[in-house]
């Protein structure tokens, strides 16, 4: 019994069957990799998971509990933490400010009237936003506004931000992509490592398959809503039909 | 740190062939942070031209003030595009006199369909591609050609940024990380497409994070770091230079 | 007592509406206020200085003090008219405040006044609260009210459209409204007329179709609109439009009745206002000496001839430096005692008389019509009837007027 | 100092001595001569500018903070005022329960109001809130009358009954409103010379809520509710998907500002006993926005700059007449005095909304971000200049990395 | 039953007025992003250039008349218009009798001049900027363009009457076999309707038939990667607030004689023109046409005198419990756009 537990989910979208009939175990403490051709419903399905979408039929179970219905602040709460396509940060605030904020909700949860003491009394919280700085390796930006970074570090930020929660899953759309090679090997060496030190299961979309193959424990592969193939790393790169809809030649 | 090109020892400035979009010393600022700092590079008719860095070295500012946006503004130099000259125009009009930029996070316009985000891009002249043609070379936009355009997958979204771009007729095409989010077999596609256009006479300037595939398609290369040029040459000399390689490219 | 004139002035504040829909009126107001004080510092002609029937006043300032005046902006709000009289009695020291154009804001500047210790002389208000429930003993009104134009109105239309007559009643949902209502309502049915429907409409409406349209439906043959200002001019100019006026219902001619009237309005109003009864405190037309002398003076200083506002803020200027002047002080308590009861004649409306218990002024008033022939710009009405005082006059304690308490005077000590 | 940083505190202090010392700052000019028609330090002007700032500081930490624009503020101010005026008429002439009821009360409406409104959020929001705080004010001026006394307004009157308290004073005239016995309208008065100042109870009493909640103010923009605040103007997407519920937050900014509203209401009927409808009409509402933004919002001291600025405006230009003008220019000769006049017209006395009007237009165009931030910004352009001239490096911002 | 259909009549011209102003503010305000608060202002100019119409051509030169006396007793002066002089008193007077349908020729103008002084003047520089500065700035010009014209018109309504042959009203009862004067209808405010209807269809095929509207939605949307196609977006900018200001003074002027225009109509208008737009849904034309007719409506049911013994004040609360309830059932009003001004 898998931490997370998908179960014959289908989402139409008019006349677009996005998802049909998926299924889905990720194991606790592993890396699931989720790959596919572009519109194949990876996206579609994160959205499921979070409370973005409502699937049509099926069920989502996270460590037992059905996260259907709830609203994504509550699923949050409850331990999945999401990275997004198309970086989703606050754009007014500081990068420290940022982080500050994912760690506010860990601590205080869905809601607080935390109005009189000031952020700087905060230590608890400003420490933990600052080592995840350090780990995310901009520390040096600290006081710039979100808005103005380039479109890579937006993105590590984002990850910085989900990963200071400590969730117990981490959904990753696409979180390497724009990144340079360099911080791109960064990432995977950070997300490895907080694996291990940490109690937390990941699941990651990706198109880059130097990610993929060398995060993941076990990978599905999507098309046209469905899964194709559920195996190891190994067993997908010698997939035929895998190499002949996705990978194509590079691979 | 603010390396200006030694142009003397640039064999590509010196060379005789006529540039046919030359940047010289261009300088550009956000508000008060000055981005990029005086760099001038030439690219020449059918050529493909790699430009690469990290995240934050100023890529997609350098685009964006040779595509004559509103941000980063342009304090000084000098854009040429074909003999006319683009730092007097504003945005509207380098795109009439043949620049085509596809932005590095793809501003799908929101509220329209596919196929009026294409038709838009066909309302002024000079038209490029008919919108028939360009289904057929990314089918998926055909099949979803009545969708709004916000709502389609990531990779959908990057076709349709490309296809709106060939929708009109340009000389010099610009692509912000064109492979951001696209399949590997996509990418393929997306490569074919861009040596066949070369081979009809399209000038293109790249800059992508997947610096080798961008080499091993460019005819020459250059390399950005900290808004200033720290390499200009053939992009060959970059896949074999590993000292280069490892510094500004971490491959 | 409160800004007690120590140097060789005396301040006035005329706090008149500046900005907003009565702009108009106050410029008229302030207009006459300026030429009172030109008056009574024995500037010009000396207008109804001289057929005032007091000879107190002497051209020579009040109590040898040279008159000098404020003004503000009432914006007809009440919140912004007490902030500019606080300001004229708190930064610019007046002794007496006059002025507004609405009773909502008359009542509530006369509440400050009385709390303030300064003598109000209320400007354009027309509401019976304003000396009824809400009367103070600081405070004083020249003008006529909502009883009075019942009173006054009900025997011409009587004359005019018998006594078998069936009336709509439109109104405007605040308190001036519905004090007009019930006093024209009152009135008429004593005349043997029957209220068909009073309906109220909101303040802020602009279009008034939707109360006009069922009128003709309803069986109604008189259409009353207790209506001012913007709102007055728009749902006459909607009734005529709908031909209200052209239609014989009951067998009878329809008509429609503005109970308070105003040149200004009239003017708003255009063509519309041709043939249409109401009453008006004042008329330029009016061919007595005392109203000619004002006439003449107003119009040969600006060209045109004076309100009703205008008269009314002249007369009460006037009036307060008479009282002064008897008084022998500028103490509010002197001055309203030298008011209260006080009778006199030559301002333009006969025999007047401020009556003590409950500081209304009676005297006549004046039934008019929309003229048919306008000669002019400024010739729309037309007087039709001078009712004497007598017939408007009412007891102290009728029950209209009711539920207040006219308190003592303040000086502010 | 008081738990906050070393430029909060500063700004504070400034802010205090201001207040305290504005009978003296706000009347620079000798009373009779003819520039005294600018001061501004008398009793009910200080009175309004505190109160309005706290009305617009309440404002801006949902509008400043959280992006979200209430069209319907002034419903909170004017239940308050009512509230207030009704506590004077049932219990007593002291300020503080009619206060303390204001606040409540205005809280609660706020709760109820905000409670709906910000089920949605941009321009329909702020659509919600304009549709209630219309309809509250038709309903007061209008089928409401018993409570609030319509057009006229509430009114204290001889016969009120008041528990703890009198009637009518032995005079037969209304008590007044007070602190323990302190009247609100006691004033000192001091004459220094040709000048004189005035020293009221009132606005003491508003000067030093003003300070107490400008003092709460800077807490919650520095609390972590202020950043959670910020952080929803900037993206609730993100928001949402960390876990945090934004619904609460902006409720409680809703219903925080909706209560410094009413304390505003409730001070102004402390001063005045009189609640008016035209208290909760739009352009009640639509002004406190303005001077929000006209101070600039989002900032801490802005919107009461900017509620000074309108004040001031509304009450010292409309009061200048041609009088006045004739006066201001009596040195010129005739001819030229004339035509100095005839410019300035327009402008002054009911010509003031015109001032206004282009005044707004000016600071908008010119000092984007309002008043404070232009100021902050022609500073440090000076300073900057200044510099300049001293060593002629530009100063580059690095690119990152 | 007659009662019922009074009041959709008068609704229907009610909302007629509603949907034209919120047609004209919809088009800057839903569609080019601008909060303006100067749209009343425009149509109050609208009105005015009516009233202006008429005084023009009611100049007059004057002649002593001595057997009549003005109110100082001297002789007094009569007014000619000089077109009555021109024309004939005849001819001169019917002209004058049209300076409403005639003052429709010299708004139009007059309307795309403002709005194209006003938007590369003012507004071009307010696009980017927050909702909250377009408040400020559009407020403050609103109060400009009022106070100018109540420094020349004062505050006083003006009576600006329709052609003669319009004045009265049209028994609609009779027609539908009802009693006499159960539906009447002034015979101006069926051609106020009309005349509404016209626009609303001219505007609705000039935006939905032409690419012109996606174009400017698409500008609104994202001005930069329309720029990037090359688009003139600026230009089409002002051309949109052209045709708005347009609408909007179109409206005023033939409002003018159903209402005296006065320099503060506008601002009565704007409140209830920014609710018709929201209700109808940000971004939608057919949204604003519909919500103005639906409001106008429902205004004058509430009106009735059955409705009010009811529910006592309806009629002074309707529109905005009628926008709350819709705005709370349709969180984008009735037909609005997703991510129009949502933020
Ligand atoms: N709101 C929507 N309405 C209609 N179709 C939608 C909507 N959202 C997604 N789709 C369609 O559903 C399909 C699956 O989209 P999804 O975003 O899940 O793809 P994906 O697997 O994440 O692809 P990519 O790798 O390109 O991001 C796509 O074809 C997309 O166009
Ligand atoms: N709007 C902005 N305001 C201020 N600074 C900006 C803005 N946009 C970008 N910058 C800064 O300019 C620098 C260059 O950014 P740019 O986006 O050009 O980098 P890039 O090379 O494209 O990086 P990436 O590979 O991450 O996309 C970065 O340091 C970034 O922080
Ligand atoms: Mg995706
Ligand atoms: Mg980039």
């Amino acid at each position: 019994m898998g931490i997370l537990e998908v179960k014959g989910v289908n989402k139409r979208f008019g006349g677009l069957q996005a998802l049909g009939d998926v299924n889905l175990s990720v194991a606790e403490n592993t890396v699931h990799a989720i790959i596919g051709p572009n519109g194949a419903g990876k996206s579609t399905l994160l959205n499921c998971l979070v409370g973005k979408l409502i699937p049509d039929t099926g069920s989502v179970m996270f460590d037992g509990q059905s996260v259907l219905g709830r609203k994504p602040f509550e699923i949050n709460q409850m331990g999945i933490s999401r990275v997004f396509q198309t970086p989703e940060i606050f754009g007014d605030l500081s990068v420290l400010e940022n982080m500050m904020i994912p760690c506010f909700a860990k601590r205080d949860g869905a809601f607080e009237l935390n109005a009189i003491p000031s952020v700087a009394s905060q230590k608890d919280v400003l420490e933990k936003a600052e080592a995840m700085l350090v780990d995310m390796n901009m520390a040096d930006k600290r006081h710039m506004n979100a808005a103005s970074m380039s479109r890579g570090d937006k993105r590590r930020l984002e990850i910085g931000m989900c990963l200071s929660q400590e969730p117990r899953l981490l959904l990753l759309d696409e979180p390497t992509a724009g990144m340079a090679r360099a911080d791109t090997n960064n990432t995977i060496d950070l997300l490895k490592q907080i694996k291990d030190e940490r109690d937390i299961t990941i699941a990651i979309i990706e198109h880059d398959m130097h990610v993929v193959f060398s995060l993941s424990e076990r990978i599905t592969v999507l098309a046209q809503g469905t899964p194709l193939v559920e195996d190891t790393p190994e067993n997908i790169k010698g997939h035929p039909k895998v190499r002949e809809a996705y990978l194509g030649e590079s691979a | 740190m603010n390396v200006k090109p030694d142009f003397s020892k640039n064999a590509n400035m010196a060379t005789t062939a006529p540039a046919f979009l030359s940047v010289w010393d261009m300088h550009a600022y956000y508000g008060e942070s000055y981005i990029v700092q005086g760099i001038s590079f030439n690219v020449h008719e059918g050529e493909i031209l790699a430009l690469l860095g990290r995240n934050g070295a100023g890529k997609t500012s350098t685009l964006r003030a040779i595509a004559r946006l509103d941000d980063p503004q342009v304090s000084h130099g000098e854009i040429w595009l074909d003999h006319k000259p683009l730092h007097n125009m504003s945005s509207y009009e380098a795109a009439t006199v043949g620049l085509g930029l596809v932005p590095e996070d793809r501003r799908i316009i929101a509220g329209l369909t596919v196929e009026e985000n294409l038709q838009l891009a066909q309302i002024a002249p000079p038209i490029g591609w008919s919108i028939e043609r360009l289904y057929e070379l990314f089918p998926r936009l055909g099949e979803r050609r009545k969708q709004e355009g916000v709502t389609l997958s990531g990779g959908e979204q990057q076709m349709l940024a490309i296809a709106r771009a060939l929708a009109r007729d340009i000389k010099v095409l610009l692509l912000d990380e064109p492979y951001e989010g696209l399949a590997p077999v996509i990418v393929d596609e997306i490569e074919k497409t861009l040596i066949h256009i070369k081979e009809q006479g399209m000038t293109t300037v790249i800059v992508e994070q997947n610096a080798v595939r961008a080499l091993e398609l460019a005819d020459r290369a250059v390399i950005l770091d900290t808004g200033g040029i720290v390499f200009d040459g053939s992009a060959s000399e970059v896949l074999e230079n590993e000292e280069l390689r490892a510094e500004y490219l971490a491959i | 007592y409160t800004n007690e004139p120590t140097g060789s002035s005396v301040t006035l504040g005329f706090n008149v509406p500046q900005t907003g829909p009565y702009a108009d009126e106050g410029a008229d107001e302030l207009r006459a206020y300026e030429l009172a004080v030109e008056h009574l510092n024995g500037g010009g002609d000396g207008g109804m200085m001289n057929t005032f029937s007091s000879k107190a006043l002497q051209g020579n300032g009040i109590l040898g003090k040279k008159v000098e005046f404020v003004t503000g902006d009432t914006q007809t709000k009440s919140d912004a008219a007490r902030a500019s009289a606080k300001s004229m009695i708190e930064k610019d020291g007046a002794v007496m405040i006059t002025g507004g154009s609405s009773s909502g804001v008359a009542i509530a500047v006369q509440g400050l006044c009385q709390e303030a210790g300064v003598i109000f002389m209320a400007g354009l208000t027309h509401s019976n609260d304003t000396t009824g429930k809400d009367k103070k003993a600081n405070g004083f009104r020249h003008f006529f009210n909502g009883y009075m134009s019942g009173a006054a109105l009900a025997p011409v239309l009587k004359n005019l459209y018998g006594t078998d007559r069936n009336a709509y009643h439109l109104t405007a949902d605040y308190t001036w409204g519905w004090t007009q209502e019930e006093s024209i309502a009152a009135a008429t049915e004593a005349l043997g007329w029957n209220t068909v429907n009073k309906v109220r409409t909101p303040l802020a409406a602009t279009d008034f179709s939707s109360y006009i349209a069922p009128v003709l439906n309803s069986g109604a043959d008189v259409l009353v609109l207790n209506h001012y200002g913007g709102n007055m001019v728009n749902s006459l100019t909607n009734a005529v439009q709908f031909g209200l006026r052209e239609k014989i219902v009951n067998g009878k001619q329809f008509e429609i009745v503005v109970p308070l009237y105003s040149r200004l309005m009239a003017k708003g109003a255009g063509e519309n206002v041709k043939g249409i009864h109401g009453s008006t405190n004042w008329h330029w037309s009016l061919q007595d000496e005392a109203s000619k002398a004002f006439v003449k003076s107003f119009g040969t200083k600006y060209g045109f001839p004076p309100s009703q506002a205008a008269h009314t803020v002249y007369c009460q200027t006037l009036l307060y430096a008479d009282a002064a002047e008897r008084a022998g002080t500028f103490n509010p308590c002197g001055i309203a005692e030298a008011l209260e009861g006080y009778e006199f004649d030559g301002l333009g409306n006969g025999k007047t008389l401020y009556r003590a218990e409950d500081h209304q002024c009676f005297k006549d008033v004046l039934v008019v019509r929309g003229k048919e022939n306008p000669t002019s710009e400024f010739d729309l009405l037309e007087v039709v009837e001078v009712t004497p005082a007598a017939q408007v006059t009412y007891a102290a304690d009728h029950p209209m007027f009711a539920g207040g308490q006219l308190g003592t005077c303040n000086s502010g000590t | 100092m008081f738990g906050l940083d070393k430029k909060d505190t500063t700004m504070l202090l400034v802010v205090a001595i201001m207040a305290l010392c504005a009978p003296f700052i706000l009347n620079p000019f000798p009373a009779g001569s003819a520039m005294a028609q600018f001061n501004a330090g008398y009793p009910d002007l200080m009175q309004r500018f505190v109160i309005f700032g706290i009305f617009a500081i309440g404002f801006n930490i949902l509008f400043g903070l959280t992006g979200y624009l209430s069209f319907g503020h002034a419903a909170f101010l004017g239940v308050g005022s009512y509230s207030a005026v009704w506590m004077f008429k049932l219990l007593s002439m002291n300020v503080i329960p009619a206060i303390l009821l204001s606040v409540a009360m205005a809280g609660l409406f706020a709760l109820l109001i905000g409670f709906v409104s910000l089920r949605r959020s941009g321009i329909y929001f702020s659509i919600l809130t304009l549709a209630f705080a219309q309809m509250s004010f038709n309903l007061a001026y209008s089928v409401l009358t018993p409570i609030t006394n319509g057009e006229t307004g509430l009114q204290l009157t001889l016969n009120d009954p008041r528990v703890l308290g009198v009637s009518q004073t032995a005079d037969g005239s209304i008590p007044v409103t007070s602190l323990f016995g302190l009247e609100m309208r006691s004033t000192y008065e001091m004459h220094l010379g040709p000048w004189l100042f005035q020293f009221n109870a009132g606005y003491y009493l508003s000067a030093l809520i003003m300070l107490a909640s400008f003092y709460l103010a800077i807490r919650i923009f520095r609390s972590p509710f202020g950043m959670m605040l910020r952080a929803v103007k900037s993206n609730q997407q993100r928001m949402n998907y960390t876990g945090l519920n934004t619904r609460p937050y902006t409720l409680a900014a809703f219903v925080i500002s909706g209560m410094y509203a009413g304390l505003a209401g409730g001070l102004m009927a402390s001063m005045d006993p009189l609640a008016g409808a035209e208290r909760m009409q739009w352009t009640a509402s639509g002004e406190v926005v303005l001077m929000t933004i006209l101070g600039g919002a989002g900032t801490l001291i802005g919107p009461v700059v900017g509620a000074g600025f309108i004040k001031y405006f509304e009450n010292i230009f409309s009061k200048i007449n041609d009088n006045v003008l004739h006066q201001w220019f009596a040195f010129m000769p005739d001819g030229l005095e004339d035509a100095m006049v005839f410019i300035v017209h327009p402008f002054i006395g009911k010509g003031w909304h015109l001032t206004l009007g282009i005044l707004f237009m000016l600071v908008v165009i010119f000092l984007p971000g309002g008043l404070v931030e232009g100021g902050q910004k022609i500073a440090a352009w000076v300073r900057k200049k200044r510099k300049k001239g001293s060593d002629d490096t530009t100063t580059k911002t690095e690119p990152a990395e | 039953m007659d009662a019922i259909l009074l009041q959709i009549l008068n609704g229907l011209d009610k909302g007629s007025a509603y949907a034209l102003i919120a047609l004209g503010l919809t088009l800057i305000f839903g569609t080019l992003g601008v909060v303006n608060f100067a749209h009343g202002a425009l149509f109050m100019i609208g009105a005015f250039c009516s009233v202006t119409v008429q005084r023009i051509l009611t100049i007059s030169f004057e002649t002593v008349d001595e057997t009549q006396k003005d109110f100082l007793g001297n002789p007094l002066k009569v007014k000619t218009p000089y077109v009555e002089s021109w024309f004939g008193p005849e001819t001169g007077a019917a002209i004058i009798d049209w300076s409403v349908p005639i003052a429709i020729l010299f708004a139009i103008p007059v309307m795309l001049a403002v709005g194209y002084i006003m938007e590369r003047g003012l507004i071009k520089h307010f696009y980017k900027r927050p909702h909250a500065d377009q408040i400020l700035v559009t407020f403050g010009l609103a109060i400009v363009l009022q106070e100018v014209v109540k420094y020349f018109y004062g505050a006083n309504p003006i009576p600006t009457g329709a052609p003669d042959v319009f004045k009265g009203s049209f028994d609609f009862g009779v027609m539908l076999g009802f009693e006499a004067n159960a539906i009447i209808y002034p015979y101006w405010r069926l051609v106020y309707f009309g005349f509404a209807a016209l626009i609303i269809g001219g505007v609705f095929s000039f935006l939905q038939f032409t690419t012109f509207g996606m174009v400017v939605r698409a500008g609104m949307a994202d001005r930069e990667t329309v720029g990037l196609l090359g688009i003139n977006i600026d230009r089409r900018f002002t051309i949109m607030f052209g045709i708005a200001a347009a609408v909007a003074g179109l409206a005023g002027v033939m409002y003018a004689p159903i209402n005296s225009p006065n320099y503060h109509m506008g601002m009565d208008f704007l409140v209830l023109s920014f609710v018709v737009v929201v209700v109808g849904g940000m971004g939608s034309l057919p949204g604003a046409v519909l919500a103005g007719f639906l409001l106008g409506i429902l205004e004058s049911f509430a009106s009735m005198n059955e409705v009010k013994s009811l529910i006592p004040g309806i009629d002074q609360i309707i529109i905005y419990l009628v926008a709350i309830l819709i705005l709370l059932t349709r969180p984008r009003g009735l037909m609005g756009r997703k991510g129009v001004m949502e933020e």
